[in-house]
């Protein structure tokens, strides 16, 4: 492997060894992954979607397998803020001392606050990330990041209370995803990360029930790739602000579709899943196939496509 | 926790339906019964979780009923054959807190974890009680083994055809102090109803199997649980049925 | 197999002997079909788009494989409704006895209207399909499908000058597909075929261009599958008229779960391409299908999770 | 057109990323050359259309380039793994419009039909010119096989290591009367400047391969045509380069 290959990239000033990042949801706060292997061979982590009050999640089952991926209706388990930033947050910084993504969630504009605010004084985060894919429980439970309105009015109430970069997760279950991340950008967004999930439903023929409690839930994997890099195709053209690309990433080959579609670095879901070595694995086969692209510099190519 | 390739040594329906399974690869981490192992399939995009029923000297054995798409390529696999999986998962039966006397209940193709209890509690000079439950004769496998263990032995089957008839609490014959259960959720429902104190192997339906999605979440009396990590095997304290 | 088994379903008054059909698209005029079994074993055929003026559809490439589906582009080829209707569809009728479904496109309204005045008074056509997946050059080139308004005046529009059942075929690419169906319902719509193909990229890393000549194209197969059954299962809840469920299905076992979303019958597309058979193993399965799951007349199955 | 499965009887490889996979099965509907089969590849959903080199009495070859993930899988394939393939599709050279002393011009991996049509020809008695190009020696393959063929054969290489330096235009030495052509596109438009008349083997990516997609659709002077159905070989007065 040539000594020129780099493999660096830049989110809003913060530069990564390389643009590999577990996505959040399929790494916990990394605790099971630094068994396996050292994180700070990760460009960064964003760890498990964060919310003000603690949650148990949706019924079970809430997991299940199709064909080229699987479906998830977890419902944003975690501990709740407080604990995340007084415990999770700091043993995960003890376990990866890059600067980490907050990934954080909300039912109501205050709580997405509230979450930031939170992270904004968290030291070892360096990106808040913010999902928008979450039931606006004070408008009939409409999902916040269908609407362009109600997405950049939370772009621009977290911007307000946090100095560190914010980037926008958006809901792939739009018709217009352009649209969208242009309002986040114009609410003030530093960077967006898409895709979330699509929304999907399996049955069970044999029992005639949804295979999950939840009767639907987000579909991720493989056989959302193309949807992804469409998505994320369309988005570099319509905003400015660095992307973070994900939905389906499971190679070297398919990060650097990613990044050639316009992500500026990219996030690893449900592979982790199936492979817990998967983000070690791409890392260590992203020079050897840049060399083999002619790729020196891996953002030369970002959006190039 | 490792990827490991393991190679199919002998793949046998022992009842209508269900396969005993014989690989061969590393068991070096395995550390007691009710551990389990998560096998990638070709075409399939999760893993599926199998319990690990006997182990050592660098075999294993599985034994699963095949229920759907997994399964059913799980049984078309022939001698030879390799697969990944990952190995162990999960935390087994916490064997110290096991008592002398305590009745290790097993239901259906679930009941081969404690097979292997059954024998180093025995090892141990625990002496337990061993009770399986069966719809009917048929069914009944790895029979002789059990007998041969040497432990107390009692079978029900449903329809009466062997042993007991009745269910396995009906093998029970009242209240006991110390239980461990493998099988279905009613079965082991109506188990931790009569007994005092135990260990219950959950089922759940899992993704990863090695604690990372949050999916396979069991509310417990100390807050919320991922049995793939946390588990298989709780207190029947913790347990909320 | 049981004598009880009964595979008939009924679409708005039309009887079909099973519910398999060939999605228009990935069928063509059914000759190279005709070739490979007897097409009146099929429940209908929807045939090829057809516009009012000839097509020789988008450039070349326009198809692409990915991992669990492919990517198309053809853009509608199709020799235009005279053609079709003059030449295409008596042919087919030879072939194919059954009441056909006429897919038709057009690119404003008034377009529509003449495909579906001819398709009236074609009389092997039983179904009038209306494909809304298109750009609207009279707006600016946004898809007619995408925006329920629009899709409501198409129906009216075609339902004005056809006494033959209409059935509007929704695009997956939009934020709420339910209302969008209900608005088709309102507007007097017979029945909704659900779901065209998702918005789809590849990009081939070594030539550093979009694997299609077009960008971007329809993703369809197994991958599309587990958004097409949520949707046909929303749709069901917001409609009462019959549903055609498609996208993604390739075995017996996908029918019968696409029937239990709420599909009255589903259509077979991508699927034909990689095993022509298809139809026919799937129409041969069924019966022993709904036998081992204690099915005795498929339609009952329709919508019941 | 039949789905038959074909059983490997050996893939080797013959120049640098080039392999020749010699294959048993049904061959029996195969007309002529320039008709390809369609192949189901393990985890891939469209298949990959191949030329088909040389077939009867059960055996088919096909020489494939290493490009992607299809042919990279083709490339694994050992004797007595077998797959699916559509076979046989298109319509081959028209060979009844071939003129005694025709040249058949084929360039690089794509030359393979010329071979099988040049034995066609030469035991028709139509004594045809054989003309093969590659970029340098070492990518030369086959060459004992043309040779034997007992036709004029010319041979031509970009770097001049074997026969005459240049391209296939260089080694027709003017304007020939009718041609038969495999090979890239840019090289057939170059023989199409330098032919009267001819038969040309068009390239396009495929989905069904059978004529029910149009995603191989080429505009003709006789309209748009379907590559896969119409073709693959075309006469040169239908071709718009
Ligand atoms: C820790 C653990 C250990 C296990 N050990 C064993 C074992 O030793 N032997 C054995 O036969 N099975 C065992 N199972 C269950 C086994 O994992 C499932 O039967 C298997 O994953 C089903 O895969 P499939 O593709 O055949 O079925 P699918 O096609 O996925 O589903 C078929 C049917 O099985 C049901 N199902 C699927 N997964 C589960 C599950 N995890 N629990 C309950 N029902 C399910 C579905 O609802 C459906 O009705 C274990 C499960 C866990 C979590
Ligand atoms: C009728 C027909 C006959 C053919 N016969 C032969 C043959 O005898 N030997 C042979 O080596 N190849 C032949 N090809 C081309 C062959 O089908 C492709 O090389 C193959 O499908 C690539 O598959 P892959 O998965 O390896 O590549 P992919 O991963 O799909 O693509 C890898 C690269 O190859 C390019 N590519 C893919 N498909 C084609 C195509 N159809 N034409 C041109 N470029 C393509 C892609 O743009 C990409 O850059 C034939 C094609 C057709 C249509
Ligand atoms: C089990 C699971 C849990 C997830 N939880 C979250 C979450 O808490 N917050 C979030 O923004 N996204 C969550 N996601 C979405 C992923 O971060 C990612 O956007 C999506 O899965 C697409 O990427 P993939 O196909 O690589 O998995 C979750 C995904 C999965 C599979
Ligand atoms: C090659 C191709 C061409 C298609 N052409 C049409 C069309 O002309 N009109 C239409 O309504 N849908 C068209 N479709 C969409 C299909 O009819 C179907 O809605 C979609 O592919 C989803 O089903 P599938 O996953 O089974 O393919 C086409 C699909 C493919 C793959
Ligand atoms: S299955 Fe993923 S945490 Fe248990
Ligand atoms: S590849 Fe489908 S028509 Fe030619």
């Amino acid at each position: 492997m040539s000594n020129m290959i780099d493999t660096s990239v830049t989110l809003s000033g913060i530069k990564l060894d390389n643009p590999i990042i577990p996505a959040s949801g399929t790494f916990g706060f990394g605790k099971e992954f630094a068994q396996l292997y050292d994180l700070n061979i990760l460009g960064s982590i964003s760890f498990k979607g964060t919310t003000v009050e603690a949650r148990d999640g949706n019924k079970t089952p809430r997991v299940a397998d199709c064909q080229a991926g699987m479906l998830n209706s977890v419902g944003l388990q975690n501990p709740g803020l407080e604990a995340v930033v007084a415990e999770e947050i700091p043993q995960l910084a003890e376990l990866c001392s890059k600067p980490l993504i907050a990934n954080i969630s909300g039912f109501s504009v205050e709580e997405f606050v509230t979450c930031a605010k939170a992270m904004d004084s968290s030291d070892p985060v360096g990106i808040i990330e913010v999902n928008v894919s979450c039931p606006n429980v004070h408008a009939g439970g409409a999902n916040f990041g269908t609407d362009a309105g109600q997405t950049a009015e939370i772009t621009k109430a977290v911007k307000a209370v946090t100095s560190k970069p914010v980037y926008i997760k958006l809901t792939p279950n739009v018709t217009d995803i352009a649209s969208i991340a242009k309002a986040c950008e114009d609410a003030g967004a530093d960077g967006i990360s898409l895709i979330n999930t699509l929304l999907g439903m399996r049955i069970d023929i044999k029992r005639r029930q949804p295979v999950l409690a939840n009767r639907m839930g987000g579909y991720s994997g493989p056989g959302i790739f193309p949807v992804a890099v469409r998505m994320v195709s369309q988005v570099r053209e319509a905003v400015d602000i660095p992307i973070i690309g994900m939905g389906g990433i499971s190679s070297a080959e398919d990060v650097i579709e990613m990044m050639m579609a316009g992500a500026t670095a990219v996030q690893i879901g449900a592979a982790n899943l199936v492979d817990p070595w998967i983000c070690k694995t791409i890392i260590e086969e992203l020079p050897l196939l840049m060399e083999k692209l002619g790729i020196e510099k891996l953002s030369d190519i970002v959006g190039i496509v | 926790m490792k990827d490991n390739r393991y190679e199919v040594i002998k793949n046998e329906m022992i009842a209508p339906g269900t396969f005993l399974l014989t690989i061969a690869g590393d068991d070096s981490e395995i550390k007691c019964p009710g551990q389990f192992i998560n096998i990638k399939i070709d075409g399939l995009y999760l893993r599926r979780p199998m319990s690990i029923c006997e182990y050592g000297g660098g075999r294993m054995t599985i034994i699963y009923k095949v229920v759907g798409k997994g399964t059913d390529a799980l049984s078309k696999l022939q001698a030879g054959d390799s697969f990944d999986a990952l190995c162990p998962l999960g935390n087994g039966f916490m064997i110290d807190d096991i008592p002398a006397g305590a009745m290790l209940i097993g239901g259906g193709a679930g009941a081969m974890p404690i097979y292997k209890l059954a024998r180093i509690l025995r090892d141990e000079g625990k002496d337990p009680h061993v009770i399986i439950g069966f719809n009917r004769k048929e069914e009944i496998f790895f029979a002789e083994e059990f007998k041969n263990l040497g432990t107390r032995l009692t079978v029900a089957t449903m329809d009466g055809s062997e042993g007991v008839k009745g269910t396995v609490v009906d093998a029970m014959d009242g209240t006991a102090d110390y239980v461990c259960v493998c099988g279905p959720d009613p079965m082991m429902k109506a188990v931790a109803e009569h007994s005092k104190d135990g260990q219950f192997d959950l089922g759940a339906r899992m993704a990863c199997g090695f604690g990372a999605c949050m999916g396979c979440t069991v509310i417990t009396n100390s807050g919320p649980k991922r049995v793939c990590k946390d588990g298989p095997i709780f207190k029947q304290a913790d347990i909320i049925w």
